[in-house]
């Protein structure tokens, strides 16, 4: 791994505990994300790892603790505030707008960066066309990033499972957001797609500095990318460590590396 | 006091009345998630098919139920084969569209066969006010009352097919993950035919209902929009949601009309139990009885 | 494929109306007749339908038409729809060498769209007995015909008569009367005159509306039971009457003290409600029953030649002899334009002259085969509502009959003449008419 | 005729969005509108432009603003007959009232008025979705109705609670009611839906558009992207009633000249821009124009073609009428589910293809 340029932490998660009903989903948890890193979030199925992703970016509101992102404490917000400070994200199970190309996608990923109101937008004139063609051109860069060209107006929903994945990375890049969150970017994918995929979190990471928080189950991938891994198991935090820690601690084998998974 | 038990056991009894036809929806909406909204075209369909029978065939009461129940099996049959069939697997919307579609041709086919004109339908329901309530001082409709019994025996009728035969259990199995009911050895399409065939009778014992009160003609169709408050307030999914929704809804629309109506000039029952059942929503958006939304990324 | 052939078929249909229509042989008299023989209120439109269809085609069959010409009836279907009227009318009112000569609108909400196109094209409307009851004023609606009664004559007939029955008009004092209503611009026309007359006799007036359909009317029926009205008068309409009649029966209240408008006094209304219908009254202004030498003819003529729009047992029935007395009013109306300009080529434009000089007594009804059918209608520049008289029918339920039980009634023309000057006078300051002057 | 984009490149972002990228595209929509303008009101008699054209154009624009909430945003409304009605009866009110302010800001501010009170009925999308909120603004659609026929203050006070419309010129032309100039109500109406028309689309394809979209294709997660879903439904209403309002404003004072809340708005209304939407296109806003299209010219055309072409009985021919629209629906949707738009676009991609279909 090239020299890494961390920063100060920017996400601070200070002991959130979530249920639903009797189910404790996240007890107690806190860990930090520092500016420009790679963080992983690792556990069994269920473990509570894409709670608390929806934690983070305010689609759950969890019962205890605090979020601090970028200075910012606050126990719940609405989840459009939290994409509004900067944090985007992409799903386990696609979340695409499958009605719309792949274009449209990613610049709906740029609405924050929209302003014009719905007057100069109706009449698609002057501030509101400028608009539309400086966003067009951010949304070309990364589609160019992404090697996605060819796809630009096809509709999402008929795409491969593989190029969703990526049209979906696409438009949470397309936010510019400070703080990216990847829920099982390569689940479902052959090898080569994973390789693409890695190599566009790296790139992502690398050229724009975007600090990534990721779960994913293939652990050669975490290990390799994670700068450190946080590990959950229901609900409970096991280790939050540097992979070659995490890789031994004998609670996480005995709970997860040690059972044969995927 | 004796008005007010008096409006609200009228209430009630309405309700009842307008469950009858939400419950085929709900048959429906529960097996298949389409909204049907052939519904009360099929009520009326079936009551001008029984009237049919008696009048121009001379059926006997019991021969011409059995009849019209042969005709909405076929009907059912009919729907699955030339339609239903070829939109498996298409958005709610589009089968919804394709129910009017069904409810257009349903309404030309009726008027064709048996003709426009108001026919009397009479298998010996009883009518009127009852005796003895009557005599207490409150007013009480036998014909709603039978109805009321009517839509209890059929409620129970109901269960017993959900929970004890193999068809009714892939039925419930259907409505929760369409490829768990293909494992149960049913084939999604027999489930169909089943299914609508059970609306059609449930449909028929409405517009016998209705029929019995107003006479069998066009308008019939249309209490279709006095069952559409009470299955969002009963749920879609719910039977007896539909049953409670109807008497929440026929209760509250009565002593609405009968205590705030004549402050404001009047006939508010309709947008009311439209507001009514608006208002449990914003409480409860699946409906009293209806399945939980859970909202998963 | 099929439907290649049939959108062929249809552009050469579509092609060919200006066309068909130019190629007429002999002189005809065009009668559009918007027809609903679909939609809720079919079971109401089918028998006027019939009995409009079958008078003129007995005419036809008969005597050759009227003087000799033809008349050709153009039935439209407008499922009591307003928009499918307006298309109707737009599709008819050109049809054949004399365009239509008159519309029977049929549908408050169909003669409110002609009123005023009325006067553009120069086509009559009769709106017989319904739409817009100022229209009575001719000077300010020449064009438009609404006798031989308006909704708000009737309203007072019906005061009149509960006045009788209690015994005088003073005794109406302290009397509570309910108006059940069907909740829209038709149900609505009576209010005004009844709370008038309230206010001129004292009584009390309780309004109940129901909302179309109406198939549902418990409430409704609850508050007649909890106000106990002496008398229940009725603006009723398809469903709505059946239910309402049933309902009553069923809070057995009495049936010979509710009335109801004539448009809520047919066979249809009362036959679901059985035995319990029986005294139930309704205005009039014809005679039920079809055993007129006009129905005979109609028969004859027309039946058994296999003609007839309906069906030979329900000849007769009080819709159809409503369908029947406007087609032999319209016809005399036409007969009388022909008289008037001496000729047979007349256009809409002349048979409104023949309206306005309309004048069928009782000998006249005797020479058409409706002896004591009606009452004698004559009509003037400045009067289209003609005699305003209404009579009350009750039903029989054993006999499954209904007849006359009373004779024609005045209205009280001191209630609804002010009325009627009022509202004319606002529609021609709202839409710059200027009253023409007559005679 | 020769449809193919190739040879056609773009050079700038701006070209691409462009309305219609491919020239072809560009010469039919012009063709349409030198007929819609220059042809037809010169070639068609009052018939044609009253009874067929006037309804169709008006029920397109309604049709527009209810595809602009339903198939841009998803959101499923069946109060488009009371909505309609907001725009009439506001238009009505202030015919009478500010008569100087001129027939079009007036049909304008209806719509402003209707979008206002769209908007409000709006409101319970936020917690309620699907068909439940469907029938739930059936609650507007009865609520509006009953308000406009009990509260005198709207018809002003008249015996039967209609209401007409007083004349109003536009370019000194009479516009509205029976005495209205039929071309010169053509004209109006036809600027209104092409510009309008014409706005939908701009819509559409700018952020606001993308929001709406993304709200009917995945709410949760558009929100979770930044998307305030208060917002986009909100405004999907607000501009969906807009054009409604309009187009009731349109429908009362151009096209009928006098109407009764209780018919004219009522729920059938409400179901037949419903069905136009469906049968033409969901979020689409050629579809609109198609389904407009389809359900005023279908039941015309078949009745006379049954009772002008082959004579057949009125009643029958239109039990069969009915009877056919509903199969023509049927198989529609069997044929193509996602309306008549999509079918025109598929015709349209087998002809780029031609002959070569891969």
């Amino acid at each position: 791994m090239t020299e890494r340029n961390i920063g100060d932490v920017i996400l601070k998660v200070d002991n959130i505990s979530l249920s639903f009903g009797v189910m404790k989903v996240l007890d107690d948890i806190s860990f930090d994300v520092r500016q420009g890193e790679i963080r992983s979030i690792i556990g069994p199925n269920g473990a509570g790892k894409s709670s608390m992703l929806n934690v983070i970016n305010g689609f759950y509101h969890p019962q205890q603790g605090s979020i601090t992102f970028k200075g910012n404490t606050r126990k719940q917000m609405a989840p459009h505030v939290a994409a509004s400070q900067g944090i985007a994200r992409t799903f386990q199970n696609i979340a695409l707008f499958k009605g719309m190309s792949t274009l449209d996608n990613i610049m709906t990923g740029r609405n924050l960066k929209m302003k014009t109101n719905l007057f100069w937008q109706a009449l698609h004139i002057g501030p509101a066309r400028t608009e539309e063609i400086e966003n067009r051109e951010a949304a070309e860069r990364i589609i160019d990033f992404l090697d996605i060209q060819a796809i630009r107006k096809k509709p999402v929903g008929k795409l491969p499972y593989g190029l969703q994945k990526r049209v979906e990375l696409g438009r949470a890049l397309a936010a510019e957001p400070d703080l990216l969150l990847l829920d099982e970017p390569m689940a479902g994918m052959n090898s080569e797609e994973k390789e693409d995929m890695c190599r566009f979190i790296i790139d992502v990471n690398d050229e724009f500095g975007t600090t990534i928080t990721l779960i994913e189950h293939d652990m050669g991938v975490v290990m390799d990318l994670s700068d450190r891994v946080l590990v959950l198991d229901y609900g409970k935090q096991l280790a939050d460590d540097v992979p070659d820690k995490v890789r031994t601690n004998q609670t996480v084998i005995d709970a997860y590396l040690g059972v044969p998974h995927e | 006091m004796m008005f007010f038990i008096e409006v609200t056991l009228s209430g009630l009894m309405a309700g009842v009345m307008y469950s009858l036809v939400a419950l085929g929806f709900v048959l429906i909406f529960k097996a298949s998630g389409i909204f049907n909204f052939a519904q009360g075209v099929m009520a009326l369909f079936a009551a001008l098919t029984l009237v049919g029978l008696m009048e121009k065939f001379n059926f006997p009461v019991w021969l011409a139920i059995i009849g019209t129940i042969v005709v909405m099996i076929a009907l059912a049959w009919l729907i699955e084969r030339v339609m239903l069939r070829h939109l498996v697997n298409q958005e709610p919307i589009i089968l919804f569209m394709a129910t009017i579609g069904l409810a257009y041709v349903l309404e030309g086919a009726g008027d064709i066969l048996w003709g426009s004109d108001v026919k009397l339908l009479d298998i010996g329901i009883p009518q009127g006010a009852w005796g003895w309530l009557w005599d207490q001082g409150i007013y009480v409709e036998k014909l709603e009352l039978f109805a009321a019994g009517t839509a209890a025996i059929l409620v129970i009728f109901l269960a017993v097919f959900f929970q004890k035969t193999r068809v009714g259990r892939a039925l419930r199995a259907v409505a929760d993950d369409h490829q768990a009911a293909l494992s149960v050895g049913i084939s999604l399409n027999t489930i169909w035919v089943v299914v609508w065939s059970v609306s059609g009778i449930v449909a028929l014992v409405a517009g016998i209902m209705w029929g019995s009160k107003s006479g069998v003609q066009f308008s019939l169709s249309l209490i279709a929009l006095k069952a559409l408050p009470v299955l969002i307030l009963g749920g879609f999914t719910s039977v007896p949601g539909a049953i409670v929704g109807g008497m929440i809804i026929g209760v509250g629309e009565k002593l609405a009309e009968v205590y705030f109506g004549p402050m404001v000039g009047g006939a508010i029952e309709n947008w009311f139990a439209y507001m009514l059942a608006l208002a449990f929503l914003l409480f409860r958006p699946q409906g009293l009885f209806g399945d939980k939304i859970i909202e998963r990324v | 494929m099929n439907i290649a052939k049939l959108t062929r078929q249809a552009v050469l249909a579509l092609l060919a109306m200006p066309l068909l229509s130019g190629v007429a042989t002999a002189y005809e008299l065009t009668i559009p007749s918007l027809d609903y023989r679909t939609g809720p209120y079919a079971p109401n439109g089918i028998p006027f339908a019939n009995g409009y269809g079958d008078y003129l085609h007995m005419l036809n069959e008969r005597d050759g038409g009227i003087n000799g010409s033809k008349i050709n009836l153009v039935a439209c279907e407008t499922a009591y729809n307003t928009k499918r009227g307006v298309e109707c009318y737009e599709n008819t009112k050109g049809e054949g060498e004399s365009g239509a000569l008159v519309y029977q609108p049929l549908s408050t909400g169909i003669t409110y769209q002609l009123i005023p196109k009325s006067s553009v094209d120069r086509i009559p409307v009769f709106s017989m007995g319904y739409g817009r009851t100022s229209a009575a004023n001719g000077k300010v609606f020449p064009w438009v015909f609404n006798f031989p009664a308006t909704y708000w004559d009737q309203a007072t007939v019906f005061i009149r008569y509960i006045g009788e029955k209690e015994g005088g008009m003073d005794k109406l004092k302290g009397k509570k009367i309910a108006l059940v209503y069907h909740n829209s611009a038709y149900g609505k026309e009576p209010i005004r005159t009844l709370e008038k007359a309230a206010e001129q006799y004292g009584f009390e007036f309780l309004q109940l509306p129901v909302d179309h359909p109406g198939q549902e009317q418990k409430s409704t029926w609850l508050q007649v039971r909890q106000e106990r009205p002496d008398w229940v008068l009725m603006w009723g309409w398809g469903v709505m009457n059946q239910v309402a009649i049933k309902e009553a029966a069923s809070i057995r209240y009495p049936m010979d003290h509710f009335i109801g408008v004539w448009w809520s006094g047919s066979e249809n209304d009362v036959l679901p409600a059985g035995d319990a219908a029986h005294g139930y009254l309704s205005g009039a202004f014809h005679q039920p029953g079809g055993n007129f030498p006009a129905h005979d003819d109609i028969r004859k003529y027309v039946y058994d030649k296999g003609m007839g729009l309906g069906e030979r047992d329900r000849i007769g029935e009080v819709l159809y002899n409503r369908g029947l007395v406007a087609a032999m009013w319209t016809s005399e109306a036409i007969r009388k334009a022909m008289e008037i300009h001496k000729t047979n080529k007349i256009k809409g434009v002349h048979v409104r002259d023949g309206f306005e000089a309309l004048d069928v007594d009782e000998a006249r009804l005797t020479e058409l085969g409706l002896p004591g059918f009606t009452i004698p209608v004559k009509i003037t520049c400045e009067n289209h509502e003609g005699p305003g008289k209404v009579a009350l029918q009750q039903w029989d339920a054993k006999a499954q009959k209904w007849s006359l039980v009373s004779g024609f009634y005045e209205p009280l023309r001191d209630i609804t003449a002010p009325l009627i000057a009022e509202d004319s006078a606002q529609y021609a300051k709202e839409n710059g008419v200027v009253p023409r002057i007559c005679g | 005729m020769i449809y193919r984009e190739t040879g056609q490149f773009k050079s700038s972002y701006e070209s691409d969005q462009a309305l219609f990228p491919i020239k072809q595209d560009r010469y039919v929509i012009l063709g349409v509108l030198i007929v819609t303008f220059g042809v037809v009101p010169g070639l068609l008699n009052e018939y044609w432009l009253n009874a067929i054209l006037l309804p169709f154009l008006i029920y397109a624009l309604a049709a527009l603003g209810l595809n602009i909430l339903t198939g841009y945003c998803g959101q499923v409304s069946l109060g488009t007959g009371g909505f309609m009605a907001v725009g009439a009866f506001s238009v009505y009110k202030l015919m009478i009232a500010f008569p100087e302010l001129g027939f079009i800001p007036l049909v304008l501010l209806s719509g402003v008025i209707t979008a206002a009170v769209g908007a409000l009925f709006g409101l319970p999308s936020l917690r309620i979705k699907g068909f439940y909120l469907a029938v739930a603004t059936l609650a507007a659609q009865f609520f509006l109705i009953w308000l406009f026929n009990k509260v005198g203050w709207f018809f002003n006070y008249n015996a039967s609670g209609m209401i007409n419309s007083p004349p109003m010129t536009v370019f000194g032309v009479i516009i509205t009611g029976p005495e209205g100039d039929m071309t010169g109500k053509y004209y109006l109406v036809a600027t209104f839906v092409a510009l309008f028309a014409l706005v939908a689309k701009n819509l559409a394809r700018g952020r606001i558009g993308r929001n709406w979209m993304a709200i009917r294709d995945m709410d949760i997660a558009a929100e979770l992207i930044g998307v305030r879903p208060l917002i986009a439904k909100l405004s999907a209403f607000a501009v969906s009633s807009f054009y409604i309002g309009m187009a009731g404003a349109l429908y009362f004072a151009v096209w009928l000249g006098s109407a009764e809340p209780t018919e004219a708005f009522d729920i059938n209304q409400s179901f037949l821009v419903l069905f136009m939407i469906i049968i033409g296109g969901l979020g689409s806003v050629l579809g609109s124009f198609l389904g407009a299209g389809f359900m005023v010219l279908m039941p015309i055309l078949l009745k006379n073609i049954m009772v002008d072409g082959f004579g057949t009985d009125a009643a029958l021919a239109a039990h069969i009428e009915i009877i056919t629209v509903g199969v023509l629906i049927i198989g529609f949707l069997i044929v193509e589910p996602h309306g008549l738009a999509r079918l025109w676009r598929i015709a349209k991609e087998k002809m780029r293809l031609w002959p070569f279909p891969h």
